[in-house]
């Protein structure tokens, strides 16, 4: 057993934090989240300097986490624009990794997911955007919500429904993907503005009006989207968890930091215990988070996924993250209120939510294992 | 409840349903108005704590009904009554007195020195009869009149000649302005020697309307998440029917329905200080839990401003932080459990 | 308070001090004795749910300060009071209630088939006017007399015939045995045919008075941890001292004090089925927490049943299960809050 | 990074679990409960078939994890009697080495550890039993209390003051560790009654009134024993978090076990939400723990002790054992109460409470991650 992290790790992490030292300065922070403006410059800076090694996926994992413990709206807008690709990098096309995933991987391009719908949330398997075949295109009709990078994304992975379900307890069959360029007739984005947090970041709803998308546009086999939607939800949720640990270690940096410099001295000349045991507690739980975190990712890393392991890193990483932020915002007080620390409050609570609610990832687990039972 | 304060719930519910409801974000990302300030004022909402001719005779059930049901709509009206009716037990000024719960101008009271959290650099001075200086951390920051304490310990009243100079963060309570505030001027008058004591008294007898705020920012989230458990469907259920959204829900339901007992019962009679600590603790650790639990059972919808989901999640944080200094009423409430000091170490 | 109540309690905790204080490890581990059953019936508790010539003329208030102040001293003492009366609730016949009332018999109900984990394979018949079986789980099963449901529905009370089998093991209540049981015998009689109506009815009834055992063990466990805190010292301090067990400790406080007015106010009442569920619900919870948080604040000490704690940690789990059923009683409570069937999923 | 266990490992397991399937019957384990009966008949079963392999630290670990798995009186009975003698062999001269310690290892003999005091709890600078040099011996006052072995071991290492402290703040200075005989003169052992759980193990109050020990029973310096132990803590916390794994994943096995018999079942035919939450969360925790526990052990036996890593081990093990025992109760409800699975919810609180309280393990790890502040 090795829990060491390598030396690959440890060069991403310094360059991560070399970046945000450089380019993620308050000023710009604050803007973004206030005005709800993607930080478009930041990820040209980033593709420009070559922040994010897509050959190495633990490179990508620390960058995002330390990219977040900085500023979680800037550090997710920068590591964000390839959200997606694995689904082409494993079930797409030559074709289609050649025309799409190379402009995205060299930097050329933004690409984004879109599976949630509306009235669906995390029920993805009761999805309604429908593709119907026609000669050597599908046409796509139906709506996608919450889409990350929904206004500035040049194309978007989507789910939709190509045959209906062979039975109601088989929705997750006769769903299809595809790879919608957002230049389509009929395509529409539209902005959604105020939410909580990750204000930085793009979202929008996603609009298909008789879109045309040609056929060769089909990201693998008809009828297997579930699936590969799913597959995907395996990868990007250690992405997440990573987030996760870059938000709650960021919120801890700044507890410490109140703590090193508050006169919340007894009479020992010792902080007192109310401080120290929040440190400990949050520290404890994202040394838990991370290790989780990590085991999840050397499964994935090495080609062997273990799904209880992610799930429990997503949910246990992402409520580590509002856990910390919030022990940091009520020991920090007021300065924590006037500071940058705010934003991680309200940031957080986004990991809480998407690429699966808490509330499915837990569901996940319990079934999975309750599967394999008597297994160990 | 009595009939004359379930009279008073149903003028705040009309109040609410006519002025407040449909305007509740708009109040949130552009400010309370000047029409609406009005209108409070016109109910009595801001003179809670100086009523014209009776004196200081604060009636705390019907003031602490007045800001629980405000905050079930909008925690950011509440907050502003509540700073109102903080200010005007503090000034003594008739003219002031009369035009601030009359809403033709508005008044707050800076309390910072007493938050956690608090170690602020900068000075507020008085010299040769001048005030200079700033203060962090003032809501209602663009009132007309500020209550604050100097540096050498007086609490001033100040009328006019100062300004907004950095805005804070704004967590919560988007309907006011929370900034730090520059001082230059001789228009300002002197409330007591004692600054810090008055400060004190005040924010103490604010414990009761300070839960009530928080008991509606709980009643308004929760009451939120109910409608929405019975009306979304994921995986073929209402929400509602699957158990850890429906029994976390009433949990909290019943957390909540005891501390509004207690609070009720409280300000029926004349709470001491443990009394109204163990509702304040309770009270602003429930808003946190139940809007937080009000968020997540909304999904990613929750984390929209449209929903009105996620400003009880902020503004309870917010008011755990500007109006809860929890280590020290901790440590106020161990002393008198424990019969002597506790909790210091 | 009012003062027949106080009174009241006043007597309670005298027979505390004069009957169980000091014999409290002695209960546990050799059970209650007949001669302090005798004390019990002497006193009225046990006959509370019967009062002889007033009919079942239940003073829930004074019922319940009799359980939550036994049961701060000796929860096995509490329980035994509280099965006692259910079984005098469902009996009919005068001699049997007259007997048990004054202590030379005791009766006790079997719950079992509302309790939550509750599969059994044993059965229970009868046949040819013969009682022939196995019961599991019954709590107080030395009892002359036993009320239980039988598999074909009717609800028996059985007054010879039957012997203690298998001991379960105790978590908790050690005054108390615990045991499956083996009937065979014709000295029975029928109390109603719809046996589970009847039992579900009488359990219903007992949401208060559970609480007030729940609130006996918080009450009793927290005060034992803050005069331990005052007493003992570690690293120069007094235990309370020290943030994390002073604001625990308070924290604990403020909620067992708003739950005790809750507990008051509703009692006095006649109480709708959602307020006693919450504050069943609340107080089964808290009594888990505050007993754990005593365990912990009295170090190796507190897992030592010299130091009276760990009881307390045991008790208040076991009447976590044999009188509270979790997912049962938030669904029932859940269906209300939603207003149509919810939490089933 | 490297997750996976070793096949030492695994073997050691599958010993663990033989052995407990052959001899952990339920009668054994309800006795030495019911009776506070120290189970030495298994003691020298676990000699004999050389369950513990001292020579292997890992193995040792997830010996003590797989045992408390099955019950946890009799797995920390089972592993107990070596407890302690890390101090001889890191601290001990050759000659009390090959006295003392060989005994132990070769099982011939059981040793224990005074060191906690009536007085004193988790405050170990504060204990007040001295030992008075006089000639060529030394002569031990005091008295020891919560001692496991207290009655069955052939003797202990012992903390006792030497010197006056040097100053009121410098109180951890001044003591020294010896080892003493329990047929010593002058020494008794009290056995304490009436615990809440591991009541298959032995604790005793010690008393030394005028106890001689040999000078060469000194272990390694005078007035090095405050260090000498809590370099001791630092490896016995980490088998102390192996019990709470194996406390946990116990209580995790039984509620899965109730969860497959039970009849929760909703209209789609699936477990209860209620039921699978708890057992995603109570699993997640304990994967959490595991490798918290892990990397504090990997840590320690590559020779580079991590305290921060160690205390947070502990405590979140510990708390992991209570909250997983608790969990399982209460939803197995009268099945769990009444079979085995109340022992684990009685057993596993002692483990927030011996070898530092969770409320020290907080101190530790805030302290010293404060002091490291600005490091990483």
């Amino acid at each position: 057993m090795d829990f060491e992290i390598t030396e690959d790790m440890k060069d991403a992490i310094s360059k991560a934090r070399a970046f945000a030292n450089k380019y993620f300065n308050e000023e710009l922070a604050a803007k973004s989240d206030s005005m709800e403006k993607f930080p478009m410059e930041l990820v040209e800076l980033s593709r420009k300097e070559n922040l994010l090694d897509y050959s190495n996926p633990w490179k990508v994992l620390v960058t995002i986490e330390e990219l977040c413990r900085r500023d979680p709206g800037l550090g997710i807008s920068v590591t964000i624009p390839a959200f997606g690709s694995e689904v082409l990098m494993l079930f797409g096309s030559d074709k289609l990794k050649e025309k799409y995933l190379n402009q995205v991987v060299a930097g050329k391009a933004i690409m984004g997911l879109g599976v949630t719908e509306p009235g669906g949330g995390s029920d993805v398997a009761n999805i309604k955007t429908e593709a119907r075949r026609e000669g050597d295109h599908y046409v796509l009709n139906g709506g996608k919500m919450f889409i990350s990078n929904g206004q500035i994304a040049d194309f978007f992975i989507v789910l939709a429904r190509t045959s209906p379900p062979p039975s109601p307890d088989k929705k997750h069959r006769g769903m299809s993907v595809f790879v919608v360029e957002s230049k389509s007739k009929g395509f529409t984005a539209n902005k959604l503005h105020g939410k909580l947090g990750v204000r930085a970041t793009n979202t929008a709803e996603l609009i298909f009006d008789n879109v045309e998308v040609p056929a060769e546009n089909l990201v693998g086999e008809e009828g297997k989207g579930f699936y590969y939607i799913m597959t995907f939800f395996n990868i990007s949720r250690i992405y997440v968890a990573a987030q996760g640990l870059g938000i709650a270690q960021g919120a801890l940096d700044r507890l410490m930091d109140f703590a090193s410099k508050s006169n919340n001295i007894n009479d020992a000349g010792e902080l007192k215990e109310g401080i120290q045991f929040a440190i400990a507690e949050v520290a404890t739980r994202i040394e838990a988070a991370r290790n989780l975190t990590y085991k999840a990712a050397s499964f994935l890393f090495n080609f062997n996924p273990n799904p209880v392991v992610t799930s429990m890193a997503k949910y246990y990483a992402a409520e580590t993250a509002v856990y910390a932020a919030k022990t940091a915002m009520e020991i920090t007080g007021v300065t924590g209120l006037s500071t940058e620390l705010e934003r991680f409050y309200r940031d957080s609570k986004i990991l809480e939510i998407w690429e699966g609610t808490s509330e499915v990832e837990k569901l996940i687990i319990s079934r999975m294992m309750m599967k394999n039972q008597g297994g160990n | 409840m009595e009939e004359e304060y379930e009279i008073l719930e149903n003028t705040v519910k009309d109040f609410n349903a006519k002025y407040i409801e449909n305007n509740a974000l708009k109040i949130e990302n552009e400010g309370i108005t000047e029409s609406l300030l009005k209108s409070l004022s016109e109910q009595g909402f801001l003179s809670m704590a100086y009523q014209v001719g009776a004196g200081k005779n604060l009636d705390m059930k019907a003031y602490s009904i007045i800001l629980e049901n405000l905050a079930k709509v909008s925690p950011s009206v509440a907050v502003k009554v509540l700073i109102t009716n903080a200010f005007l037990s503090v000034v003594n000024e008739e003219e002031v007195l009369s035009e601030v719960s009359q809403g033709s101008k508005s008044g707050t009271v800076v309390f910072s020195e007493l938050l956690g959290g608090y170690n602020s650099k900068e000075r507020l001075k008085i010299e040769n009869g001048r005030l200079e200086g700033k203060k962090e951390f003032v809501l209602g920051s663009n009132s007309d009149y500020i209550v604050t304490i100097v540096d050498s310990g007086e609490l001033v009243l100040v009328k006019s000649g100062f300004k907004s100079v950095a805005s804070h963060k704004k967590l919560g309570f988007r309907g006011l302005e929370f900034s730090t505030v520059s001082f230059d001027t001789k228009d300002f008058s002197m409330i007591g020697k004692e600054g810090i004591d008055i400060l004190r008294k005040t924010y103490d007898e604010m414990s009761i309307p300070i839960s009530a705020v928080a008991l509606g920012i709980s009643e308004g989230s929760l009451a939120k998440a109910i409608e929405y458990g019975k009306v979304r469907m994921a995986f073929n259920h209402y929400l509602k029917d699957f158990q850890p959204i429906a029994f976390n829900l009433t949990t909290n339901m019943a957390e909540l329905s005891i501390l509004k007992q207690y609070f009720r019962d409280i300000t029926s009679s004349n709470p001491a200080g443990r009394e109204s600590l163990y509702l304040k603790i309770r009270a602003i650790e429930i808003a946190k839990e139940v809007s937080k639990n009000s968020l997540q059972t909304h999904g990613g919808y929750g984390y929209l401003e449209d929903f009105g989901v996620e400003k009880f999640y902020r503004d309870s944080m917010a008011l755990s932080i500007l109006f809860y200094n929890e280590e020290k009423e901790m440590e106020k409430l161990a002393e008198m459990i424990f019969e002597s000091r506790a909790g210091f170490v």
